[in-house]
């Protein structure tokens, strides 16, 4: 029986208000969330200073790459630490010098931003691009496909990704890399990018096909079957826009768990490399500085974790919002 | 009004019609456990603007039919013929221009309604889906169907969550007549609503059977409902039709005993009728469709049942005495009056 | 002699778009013995105030007044403890859905002789046998067998006869069974309302049936409370009811629903619009705006007045109608349907 | 930028002795000098980011691997270190080699009492035999010297594929006599045989204990210590060799009563457990890096932690190599010269502390070796100076020449590689800037198509002497891929000048021109003299006698306990 | 139950077969060359490199190679002149180690990592989210919540230096991370694991507490505990013996998955820590394109992932009863 449902919503409210979609209703009610909205600030935060890194760095007169520590005596000591206090912060370098090379480590933050980003949408539309079509295709036609498509998916759940990515990303990168020649920036990133994105699809594919098992089973599907309507019509018109909202818990899920692996990959010195800048990457060198320049392992450790606290709570508000049955 | 009278034309015969879900057990090496003989050999006849009633238990094949002759589902054998073609095995283009004959009303009017689409486009999505452009244009149309069904056609664009389970299968009947279909088949819908608004959308069925001329295959559980509605009425049972008849011989004298005890469980709203009426308990489930009784399928729970039954299946056949188009599939077919009429 | 003494319990839900007032002043009595049947549509807040008597609402949204009184125990209001103790002892449920209602984890046997262990703290191999007597009184083969089953294993008449024994193990002075056959076949549904009747002869039970079905009704209650909108809107012996409704609401029940034995070509009259909503309810009578005959109330009394149920015994209604209207209205209504 | 602290050659110089050869086998006698305060007993701990690469002397050629292995296993000579004195003994041998034909034949006598760990004297033949085993292609990975020099051929294993298919070797090269005496027979002099003799192959094996590529494993030992355990990469334990009799050693001690090496912990850790000396750690010591470069300005500024370290240049020579055969212009090499910014990359790995500025192809601790001036080449500023390399480059019409920088994808690595782009970026070169796994650098470098223009490269003498340092990597003749001459260089004057050289007996004779050689090198520019690394090391609290073997790596025979 | 094990290990098996094709093509599709060059050494020559190549067996077709590499697995093989005994991964490149012995000497590091952290990250995440949803929407749930939240969001590279230096290296408050074998000394494998665990706990923990919680939820909202509660059992009945129970699918099958997590993050833990388990020996055989161990270490992953898989699924049919049927 279904009849409690019925009730709700004339029981719920006296008028229900004229033609507000299911987006519309879940906009509103994230809107009441204070932790999702704050969240999604921070998270718009990040974007925006991602965005607008050349504009920062004009406005704050300094670049992520020049070597200010080794062009200006007097920042370095001469094993390369900054002179000043807690990293060399001061009211020139906002957030203090990298040891040793001397670049500014809040342009170097605000660059790092656009690296992971960069790479993790790009990754995170790849894996649900994929993972979407995927899923559809093993929900929507079950049967052998389904059957391949999980047991694909078991395989590759059982590889240990991270050795994968370690192992791989040299032997993409050697494919991308023409020997002797500079690889530019956006060739690795697209190495790293075609890795990462290979694993990656997984999550979404199963999600997505639960999804679209428990629609197929929907009478709507039935009603456009009945109608006549092509396979192509009940996936882009009936399915689709159904999957929105478990394609942006995806999505959600996804963007911080890239960030973080890529984080990781840079950390294992897969990653990007000098002279992009790379959170992983600080953060790995700032690991050697815990004892004499913290401030180097503090900053981009605290990015990060605001970064993936936020995203994850924007995430926990999305899911509340698209799906008000899930109030916790 | 008046029943309508003899039988029309054909409009849909379906004859030997079978259906078999083959069963899988999980794992990786699937192998055919078994099938599920969801229908198994039924012949059944619906004419041109009459309404044919389907009941049963749970399980009993009665969606698995309905959807076989909506050509849901591809039969495992039998044949469906349709306006004297046969449309047992053609493609979807082959369809196409049936489709906008057959249509199909659902039981749950949550999840037969799109829930991101607006009303108008969900009843305008079969035309959309045909390329018919009626007079007006759609939007006319559809405006026309909302009233037709009782909804008031400015709701025109709202989504399906703002409308109760009643509206919601009004929305349901009007994208079903938005083709101008011949023949509706009708899945318990009317199950799952309230008592109140049940009977809102079966007067509004009713009517439009009877002012548009379209015939239904209406499934429902609900003996008094089906009876209400359809003219002509099937019993199943474990996949195989037991007993069809004109609801006058039917309800008034039923031959097979499973539609006897059938009857005789349906609680009456009148405290008085229940002491002159004579009751029968069957015992025990439905077997299993995966592996159903030999010969007679009802003999498990048959009071009447004999060695023959497990040996031999009773066809379906005109019994002695019964009126033309009374068929049972009974080796001992009753006669006795249940309802006093 | 009565057992269970309801008034005036009303149940209000805080939600984010307002206070749900589900149940809003119900009474009713029910004796040793009896089965009091409860009709209404969907919402109409039958199981919500079922629940209010066992105490199984979330305390934080929900608030809860009015006197529920249980052989003389006062249960608005008691303290967790208290109710622990009552439940499944001296007031048992039984849910709608059987499958769901069963804990999937644990043995039937297990679910039976763990109630019965916590309300007579016998032991193991004790509440063992009990659970199995009681599998077989609610008319299971093999219980021995069944017992160590699971209720998967179970088809959906035997989960619900196993949800019965559940109920039923220490004997309670009252059982309320929520729609304890909607999900169930007619033929099916006929064997578990007769294990029903068959038990509460034995064990002198006092049965609450909710249903929606007037046939259930009339073959099971002895009394019916018809509920809409939160309230009693007519109460009275089942013939009473069934025979000589009084209220335009139990009329529109009673004609919505196609008899087997009724007239085809007489067209159903259902109940016209939706139900109320229940957090902002029409004034006055919460049935007005889908009532045919409010007009027949002299002034704006149906929607400015509450009505209260009337005579405040034996068989009554929630209804500003004279009484000589609504009889005259009733046959007027009787005849037009043949 | 910091202080130089060591532009002054003379310093290193004096820091690095000069090695001395016992011919009369004075110093060959043991027992060792004992060390002021030691102490038997107890454990020490040793650490080391990777496991010895091979156990098998004949195989193994890296520091610190044969540091560990000349503490298990004696060969013909060794190095005997005494303050800051170094001179080559006999180890085996009485004497560190007597030669009456200016070095074509050399004569050993072994010493009295000499025995293997299983108690069994080690005699002449096995010398021979390891010698001979060393010829086979299965241990090619190790030191070539002797089996060139014995074969006159680069591709010895021709002329004597090893005993296993080529039988014993001829008495023509390598001559028994007794248990006692052994002598090696070449066709040309070969002054520095007694150098080479301290390397594994002369490192006994009896014939019939060869156990092939197994000896990886177990090597046969004849040291103060033998292997007690040893869990691959991960520990390895050496216990007291009962059966090693101190008066036949005049090098190795035998203090402590097991080492306990811990494979795995990277040069951070290794600084923050022994500067922490917590617990068990106080009993730990560095092999071959202790310093991380991040920590030097908290160690070295911390005098208590200063105490923990011993800091010596090593005899290694860091130079940038340039790709000969890819960059051909002498002027853009110059240019890469005037502009490479030596101090800013030296600082990405600890400034001062990771070495002085070096302006020679050669190692100041190399016999014979002298600070020269080449105006243009040696006066260069080691901040770099674009100006002057742009108008080189400029001037030979070479602005925006494209160099393609190799440098180590390792955080320190990385830094460098950007500070040296950033240098000769200014000076108007294009950089192609490419990271190389650590692991796989040299693998890869020391291919001669390595596509790569410009690139870090570091060479130690086998020996002090030049003789393993220009034949290896300016002689033009030994290109190929895997040798050292990653340069490329090849000069027709400079091979005939190594050719001449080589013949030359006299040891200083030899080092002086040595010298002059590394002049006449440096005027084509094959590569820019980066810095002649320092090495500190770092050792617990607990720990006594730490100082520097000749591979500059912890001298592990000198360490005890002090409690 | 049986039918099922033998079902799952043969399918387990498949999957590891199709894992070691593809990692096989991928690895060895890196050119000979350079494999043979990495075990060569000072003085190399090409005459050398093809012998390696030809010791590899690196001068076959590749299916050659791999059918041989499968053949070593199931039988041993020859490698060279000497017999590598079944199970044969063949040997490392770099130090010539026999691959299988080297794994399984590590593999112990790496369980009791695994190990200790579960047992401590289910403890407390469990234990957390009992908590939340007992006192759901109270103080205790959003404390405990918002450390979930919090820690979960935590990287373990970020928080090892930090918590080394803290603990360890400041303060002397917890021992060094270093493994020592359970069976030489609990205490010291317990104390030399302490930190890392605790930092894989705290990362975790923040997990299985969401999830616990939201699984109690999802579990006290179903039908059957309104039954339960209508029988009058205990609060603490319903939270543990019903609700729990319920509770604990949804962990055991997140748990299945993450065992491969913590096998993935075994590289970063152990890198972050200096322990030398599976993690490091992968990272040293990539770096050093040690391509036999590589397989090795991948294989094993592989295989203790999938055996994970089918623990989890007898555990899974433990807790519901319902499983057994498909099975
Ligand atoms: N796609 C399918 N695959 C396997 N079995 C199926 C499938 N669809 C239906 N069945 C089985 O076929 C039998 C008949 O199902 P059907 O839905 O037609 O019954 P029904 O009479 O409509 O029952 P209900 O009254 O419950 O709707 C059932 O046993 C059902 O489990
Ligand atoms: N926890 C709750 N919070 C808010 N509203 C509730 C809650 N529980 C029930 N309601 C509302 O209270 C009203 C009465 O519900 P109740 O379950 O009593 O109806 P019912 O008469 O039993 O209907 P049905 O026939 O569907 O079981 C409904 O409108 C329902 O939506
Ligand atoms: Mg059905
Ligand atoms: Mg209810």
């Amino acid at each position: 029986m279904t009849t409690a449902d019925a009730t709700s919503v004339p029981a719920g409210r006296s008028k229900p208000p004229v033609g507000r979609s299911p987006g519309q209703l879940a906009w509103r009610r994230f809107r009441r969330d204070k932790t999702g909205v704050i969240s999604g600030c921070v998270v718009l935060f990040f974007f925006l200073v991602g965005l607008g890194a050349p504009l920062i760095s004009l406005l704050y007169g300094k670049d992520p790459d020049t070597q200010y520590g080794l062009e200006r005596p007097g920042l370095l000591s001469d094993t390369g630490i900054p002179m000043k206090p807690n990293g060399g912060i001061d009211g020139e370098f906002w957030l203090g010098l990298e040891p040793k090379l001397g670049r500014d480590v809040l342009m170097q933050l605000v660059y790092g931003i656009r690296t992971s980003l960069l790479i993790a949408l790009v990754v995170v539309f790849i894996v649900t691009a994929v993972g979407v079509i995927i899923g559809i295709t093993a929900g929507y036609l079950g049967g052998k496909a389904d059957y391949f498509i999980g047991r694909v998916i078991d395989t590759l759940l059982a590889i240990p990704s991270t050795l994968f990515f370690l192992a791989f990303t040299p032997i993409a990168l050697a494919l991308f890399i023409a020997p002797g020649k500079e690889a530019p920036a956006w060739l690795r990133a697209t190495a790293l990018i075609l890795v990462l994105s290979v694993f990656g699809w997984t999550r979404a594919a199963r999600l997505l096909r639960g999804q679209v098992l428990s629609l197929r089973e929907r009478e709507f599907i039935d009603a456009a079957r009945v109608s006549g309507a092509s396979s192509r019509r009940i996936v882009l018109k009936e399915l689709l826009p159904n999957l929105v909202t478990p394609i942006l818990v995806v999505v959600t899920l996804d963007v911080p768990a890239m960030v973080t692996t890529e984080a990781a990959l840079s950390y294992l010195g897969v990653g990007m490399v000098e002279p992009t800048p790379d959170w992983g990457r600080m953060i790995h060198t700032g690991g050697d500085y815990i004892q004499t320049v913290p401030t180097y392992l503090v900053f981009p450790g605290l990015a990060l974790l605001i970064f993936v606290l936020a995203f994850n709570l924007l995430g926990d508000s999305v899911r509340d919002a698209l799906d008000p049955k899930s109030h916790r | 009004m008046t029943e309508v009278a003899a039988p029309t034309k054909e409009l849909l015969t379906a004859s030997g019609l079978q259906m078999h879900f083959p069963v899988r057990a999980t794992g990786l090496f699937s192998r055919k456990a078994g099938v599920v003989q969801a229908v198994d050999g039924i012949d059944l006849t619906v004419h041109e603007g009459e309404s044919f009633g389907l009941v049963g238990e749970s399980g009993c094949g009665k969606s698995t039919t309905g959807r076989l002759i909506a050509r849901l589902l591809e039969p495992t054998a039998g044949t469906i013929t349709y306006d004297g073609k046969d449309i047992t095995h053609a493609s979807r283009k082959q369809l196409a221009p049936i489709r906008t004959e057959i249509q199909m009303i659902f039981q749950d009017p949550y999840s037969s309604l799109n829930p991101r689409h607006t009303v108008g486009s969900i009843i305008a999505g079969p035309m959309e889906i045909n390329g018919i452009d009626p007079p007006g244009g759609r939007q006319k149309r559809v405006r026309e169907l909302l009233e037709t069904v009782g909804l008031n056609p400015e709701h025109y664009n709202r989504y399906p969550h703002e409308f109760s389970g009643g509206q919601r299968q009004r929305i349901g009947i009007a994208r079903a007549l938005a083709l101008q279909p011949k023949l509706i088949v009708a899945d318990e819908p009317v199950s799952a609503l309230d008592v109140s608004i049940q009977a809102q959308v079966v007067n509004l069925l009713q009517r439009l059977q009877r002012e548009l001329g379209i015939a239904f295959v209406f499934i429902a559980h609900d003996l008094a409902v089906v009876r209400h509605f359809s003219q002509r009425i099937a019993v199943m049972y474990l996949g195989k039709i037991v007993e069809i008849a004109d609801r006058v011989d039917l309800y008034g004298n039923p031959h097979h005993p499973y539609t006897h005890a059938l009857l005789s469980s349906v609680p009456d709203a009148d405290p008085d009728s229940e002491k002159h009426r004579e009751r029968i308990r069957l015992t025990g489930d439905v077997p299993s469709p995966i592996n159903p009784p030999s010969g007679c399928r009802f003999r498990t729970r048959c009071w009447k049942a004999q060695d023959i039954c497990a040996s031999e299946e009773p066809p379906l056949v005109q019994l002695s005495g019964a009126t033309e188009g009374h068929r049972a599939a009974c080796h001992f077919p009753e006669a006795r009056q249940v309802v006093p009429e | 002699m009565t057992i269970l003494s309801v008034s005036d319990l009303k149940v209000h839900f805080s939600t984010e778009d307002g206070v749900v007032k589900a149940v809003d002043g119900l009474s009713f009595d029910l004796a040793k013995g009896k089965t009091l049947g409860i009709v209404g549509e969907s919402g109409s807040g039958k199981s919500v105030s079922n629940l209010a008597i066992l105490g199984l609402h979330n305390p934080k949204t929900t608030a809860i007044s009015g006197d529920i009184r249980f052989n003389d125990q006062q249960l608005a209001g008691a303290s967790e403890k208290a109710m622990q103790k009552l439940r499944g002892n001296g007031i048992s449920m039984i849910f709608q859905d059987p499958l769901t209602s069963l804990s999937p984890y644990y043995t039937v046997g297990e679910q039976i002789a763990e109630t019965y262990r916590r309300h007579t703290g016998a032991n193991k191999s004790k509440a063992w046998n009990r659970a199995v007597e009681m599998l077989n009184k609610v008319g299971i083969p093999q219980p021995e067998r069944r017992a160590k089953q699971y209720p998967h294993e179970f088809s959906g008449g035997m989960r619900q006869r196993a949800m019965i024994a559940i109920a039923l193990c220490c004997d309670p002075a009252l059982l309320i069974a929520d729609e304890p056959t909607t999900a169930l076949d007619v033929t099916v549904q006929a064997q578990i309302l007769d294990l029903l009747r068959d038990l509460q002869s034995e064990f002198e039970t006092a049965i609450i049936l909710i249903t929606h079905d007037m046939g259930v009704v009339a073959q099971m209650a002895d009394d019916v409370l018809v509920m809409y909108a939160g309230r009693a809107v007519e109460r009275g012996t089942v013939r009473e009811v069934l025979k000589t409704p009084q209220h335009p609401y139990s009329w529109g029940l009673l004609s919505s629903i196609p008899h087997l034995g009724g007239d085809v070509d007489v067209p159903l009259v259902p109940v016209r619009g939706t139900p109320p909503s229940l957090i902002d309810p029409p004034t006055g009578c919460p049935f007005n705006p889908r009532c045919d005959y409010r007009d027949r109330v002299p002034g704006d009394r149906c929607t400015t007045e509450r009505p209260l149920l009337a005579p405040p015994d034996g068989h009554g209604s929630a209804c500003h109608l004279a009484a000589a209207d609504k009889k005259l209205i009733r046959t007027d209504e009787l005849q037009r349907l043949g | 930028g910091g202080q130089n602290a060591g532009t002054d050659p003379n310093r290193a110089q004096a820091e690095v002795a000069k090695v001395s050869i016992d011919k009369d086998g004075s110093l060959s006698k043991g027992p060792a000098p004992e060390i002021k305060d030691s102490r038997k007993g107890g454990n020490v701990n040793i650490l080391w980011r990777q496991d010895i690469v091979h156990y098998d002397p004949a195989v193994s050629q890296s520091s610190p691997d044969n540091t560990v292995l000349e503490m298990i296993s004696r060969r013909l000579t060794m190095y005997r270190i005494e303050g800051d004195k170094t001179t080559l003994v006999g180890d085996l041998a009485t004497n560190a080699g007597e030669s009456t034909d200016g070095g074509k034949t050399w004569k050993y006598t072994l010493k009295d009492g000499i025995k293997y760990s299983d108690g069994t004297p080690i005699v002449a033949k096995d010398v021979k035999y390891a010698v001979a085993r060393s010829f086979s292609s299965l241990y090619a990975r190790g030191f070539p010297y002797i089996q060139t020099w014995l074969a006159d051929s680069e591709d010895f294993g021709k002329v004597y594929p090893g005993p296993y298919e080529g039988g014993e070797l001829s008495n023509d090269k390598v001559e028994v006599q007794g248990d006692k005496t052994i002598i090696f027979k070449f066709s040309q002099p070969r002054p520095d045989f007694p150098f080479a003799a301290a390397l594994g192959a002369t490192a006994p094996v009896p014939q019939a204990k060869d156990t092939k590529e197994a000896m990886d494993q177990a090597p046969i030992t004849s040291g103060p210590y033998k292997i007690a355990s040893h869990e691959v990469d991960k520990s390895l334990k050496l216990v007291r060799n009962e059966n090693w009799d101190p008066a036949t050693d005049s090098i190795r001690h035998q203090y402590v009563d097991s080492f306990t090496f811990q494979f795995g912990p990277q040069v951070g850790e290794v600084t923050d457990r022994i500067a922490a000396s917590a617990g068990d750690d106080k009993n730990t010591a560095s092999i071959y890096q202790a310093v991380a470069p991040e920590r030097f300005e908290q160690v070295m500024n911390d005098p208590k932690l200063k105490q923990q370290v011993i800091d010596k240049p090593t005899t290694q020579v860091d130079l940038y190599a340039i790709n000969n055969t890819r960059v051909t212009d002498l002027n853009v090499r110059k240019a890469l010269l005037v502009a490479f910014p030596k101090e800013q990359a030296r600082l990405q790995k600890g400034g001062p502390y990771q070495g002085d500025f070096a302006t020679t192809l050669g190692s100041p601790s190399t016999l014979g070796w002298k600070k020269y001036d080449l105006p243009g080449v040696t006066d260069v500023d080691p901040k770099g100076d674009p100006e002057k390399a742009k108008k080189i480059l400029t001037d030979a019409g070479k602005l925006g020449y494209s160099i393609s920088l190799g440098y180590n994808q390792t955080p320190t690595g990385e830094k460098e590689g950007l500070a040296i782009a950033e240098g000769l970026t200014k000076a108007g070169f294009k950089v192609e800037k490419i990271p190389m796994q650590a692991k796989t650098f040299n693998d890869t470098r020391d291919k001669v198509s390595n596509n790569l223009d410009f690139y870090w490269s570091a060479w130690a003498a086998d020996w002090p002497t030049g003789v393993t340092v220009y034949p290896e990597l300016f002689d033009g003749r030994k290109i190929a891929d895997g040798r050292p001459n990653n340069t490329h260089f090849n000069n027709a004057d400079v091979n005939a000048e190594i050719d001449r050289i080589l013949k030359i007996t006299d040891s200083a004779e030899q080092g002086a021109e040595f010298n002059k050689l590394d002049k006449k090198i440096m005027e084509s520019v094959p590569a820019v003299p980066y810095v002649y690394p320092r090495r500190q090391l770092m050792f617990g609290t607990n720990v006594g006698g730490a100082s520097f073997d000749i591979h500059t790596v912890m001298n592990l025979t000198n360490l005890f306990l002090k409690s | 139950m049986l039918v099922f094990l033998v079902r799952r290990v043969i399918g387990a098996i498949l999957i590891l077969l199709v894992i070691s094709a593809i990692t096989f093509l991928l690895f060895f599709a890196v050119p000979g060359n350079e494999v043979a060059a990495l075990s060569c050494g000072k003085s190399c020559t090409p005459a050398l490199i093809e012998e390696i190549k030809r010791g590899l067996g690196l001068d076959q077709p590749i299916w050659q190679q791999y059918l041989t590499y499968l053949g070593g697995i199931f039988g041993g093989r020859m490698i060279g002149d000497k017999l590598c005994e079944a199970p044969c991964f063949g040997y490392s490149f770099v130090n010539r180690q026999p691959v299988f012995d080297t794994v399984v000497d590590r593999l112990p590091v790496t369980l009791s990592l695994a190990i200790g952290a579960v047992v401590l990250f289910l403890v407390f995440g469990v234990g957390l989210g009992m908590l939340a949803a007992l006192r759901k929407g109270k103080a205790a749930d959003k404390i405990a919540m918002g450390f979930a939240l919090v820690g979960g969001s935590m990287q373990i590279y970020v928080l090892a230096p930090f918590f080394l230096y803290i603990f360890v290296y400041s303060s002397d408050l917890l021992p060094r991370p270093n493994y020592v074998s359970f069976f030489d000394s609990p205490l010291d494998w317990a104390g030399g694991l302490i930190l890392p665990w605790i930092c894989l706990a705290l990362i975790h923990t923040a997990y299985y507490a969401r999830l616990t919680r939201s699984s109690m939820v999802d579990v006290l909202n179903e039908d059957f505990i309104r039954t339960v509660r209508a029988k009058g059992l205990s609060t603490r009945e319903v939270y543990v013996k019903h609700a729990f129970r319920g509770a604990m699918t949804p962990i055991a099958t997140i748990l299945g998955l993450d065992i491969a997590t913590l096998f993935a993050g075994a590289i970063i833990t152990e890198t972050s820590f200096s322990l030398v388990g599976v993690g490091q020996l992968a990272v040293n055989s990539v770096l050093a394109s040690d391509l036999p161990m590589m397989m090795g270490v991948v294989m094993l992953a592989s295989a203790a992932v999938v055996v994970a898989n089918i623990i989890v699924d007898v555990v899974y049919a433990a807790i519901d009863p319902r499983i057994k049927v498909t099975a």
